[in-house]
């Protein structure tokens, strides 16, 4: 299997090696996302993600696709955790495998940048006194 | 004619799912669910960005609408 | 500790998330170098490297302490491996976590490419009937 | 005098180890020694670069060397 997307309950940072790896790969380059303490000089309690599960799977396929034929890639991982997620928790990884290390750092920047764009999953940032859905509003 | 909510959109209608009973009523297009939804929920016109989508693909506003379609509403993505 | 630099017989690909994990990141960026099977169309049977140690962790001390002052970060790994290492072998691994992605991707490639141009470490490259010193002649 | 041979410096040489036992004979600079050692071992005018460590740090020609320090000689790297 070229590709690997996937929506979990709790992303497993260590196993992400083992499904990028490749004979013919000589680059791995991988993003995690995780709950940063402070937004704005707020204090994060959590973050709650919600997904619209099937869209958002075939839009994390599509962008997998459109990276390994732009970077002939060997490998692509696409992850997104769904649920709450406490300060310093992975909420997302995403990572490519490739001959050499230009194609898979230019690939994984646009994995994580597209996702963000496309992929249906909302973020709620939860502090002490409210909850905010993030980028919702301009 | 069912329709998905998700994020704000949800809160916004204060459900995950509206079914449009009233055959007369459904909205044709993906620009008339629209239209109907800012009609009766003016804060979805606070978003940054309102988009649809059509059985699970995003649907361009003239796209239109038949009863056995999934449809969900998609307020401006957070996700990573 | 901010930092990790270290030479080891064997990387272990499954820890560096810990290691750059903090409260105030939200992105870790990875890169990690493994061996391929084809350098040139000649079959690779394994690579091997060997290191002048005090000097070389001296050299990626400097790099983390670049990197770190540059990008503001919170964290920063280097870890190479000495010794032959056979296809798809994990041989390096550096990354970087930061506040937000632009710092930790920029940084990340910065310390693999400047990792491959000061540090002292030297690799063979072993086929069926040869051994090659990478990059020694012109 | 002790100098630290690496990667296809060492095979050079056969060595990864030369003590310069002769006082008179050692060199005074970094550029001094590189004379010296391409003098002797004539394949290092073909390495891509020739570098110089003095006690673990990359030296200039014209740093100055002394008993105590330790040298190495450093070809091309080509670690990751």
């Amino acid at each position: 299997m070229k590709i690997v997307v996937e929506i979990v309950d709790v992303i497993d940072t260590a196993k992400v090696y083992t499904e990028l790896n490749h004979v013919e790969s000589g680059g791995i380059c991988v993003f995690v996302g995780t709950v940063r303490e402070f937004t704005n000089q707020e204090q994060v309690i959590a973050l709650e993600f919600e997904t619209y599960r099937d869209m958002a799977l075939k839009e994390m396929e599509k962008i997998a696709d459109t990276a390994i034929e732009k970077w002939n890639l060997n490998k692509v991982v696409l992850r997104h955790a769904v649920g709450e997620k406490g300060v310093a928790e992975p909420v997302v990884i995403v990572g490519a495998s490739s001959a050499h290390r230009d194609a898979c750092f230019e690939a994984c920047r646009f994995l994580i940048d597209t996702l963000k764009e496309t992929v249906p999953i909302w973020k709620k940032e939860k502090f002490k006194n409210k909850s905010v859905w993030v980028s919702a509003h301009p | 004619m069912n329709v998905l909510f998700f994020g704000i959109a949800k809160d916004i209608v204060g459900s995950s799912e509206i079914l449009f009973s009233d055959e007369e009523a459904k909205p044709a297009t993906v620009a008339a669910l629209k239209k109907d939804l800012i009609k009766n929920y003016p804060e979805f016109l606070k978003l940054k960005t309102l988009a649809v989508a059509v059985n699970s693909e995003y649907a361009n506003d003239d796209v239109t609408l038949s009863g056995n379609d999934e449809i969900a509403i998609i307020p401006p993505v957070s996700g990573g």
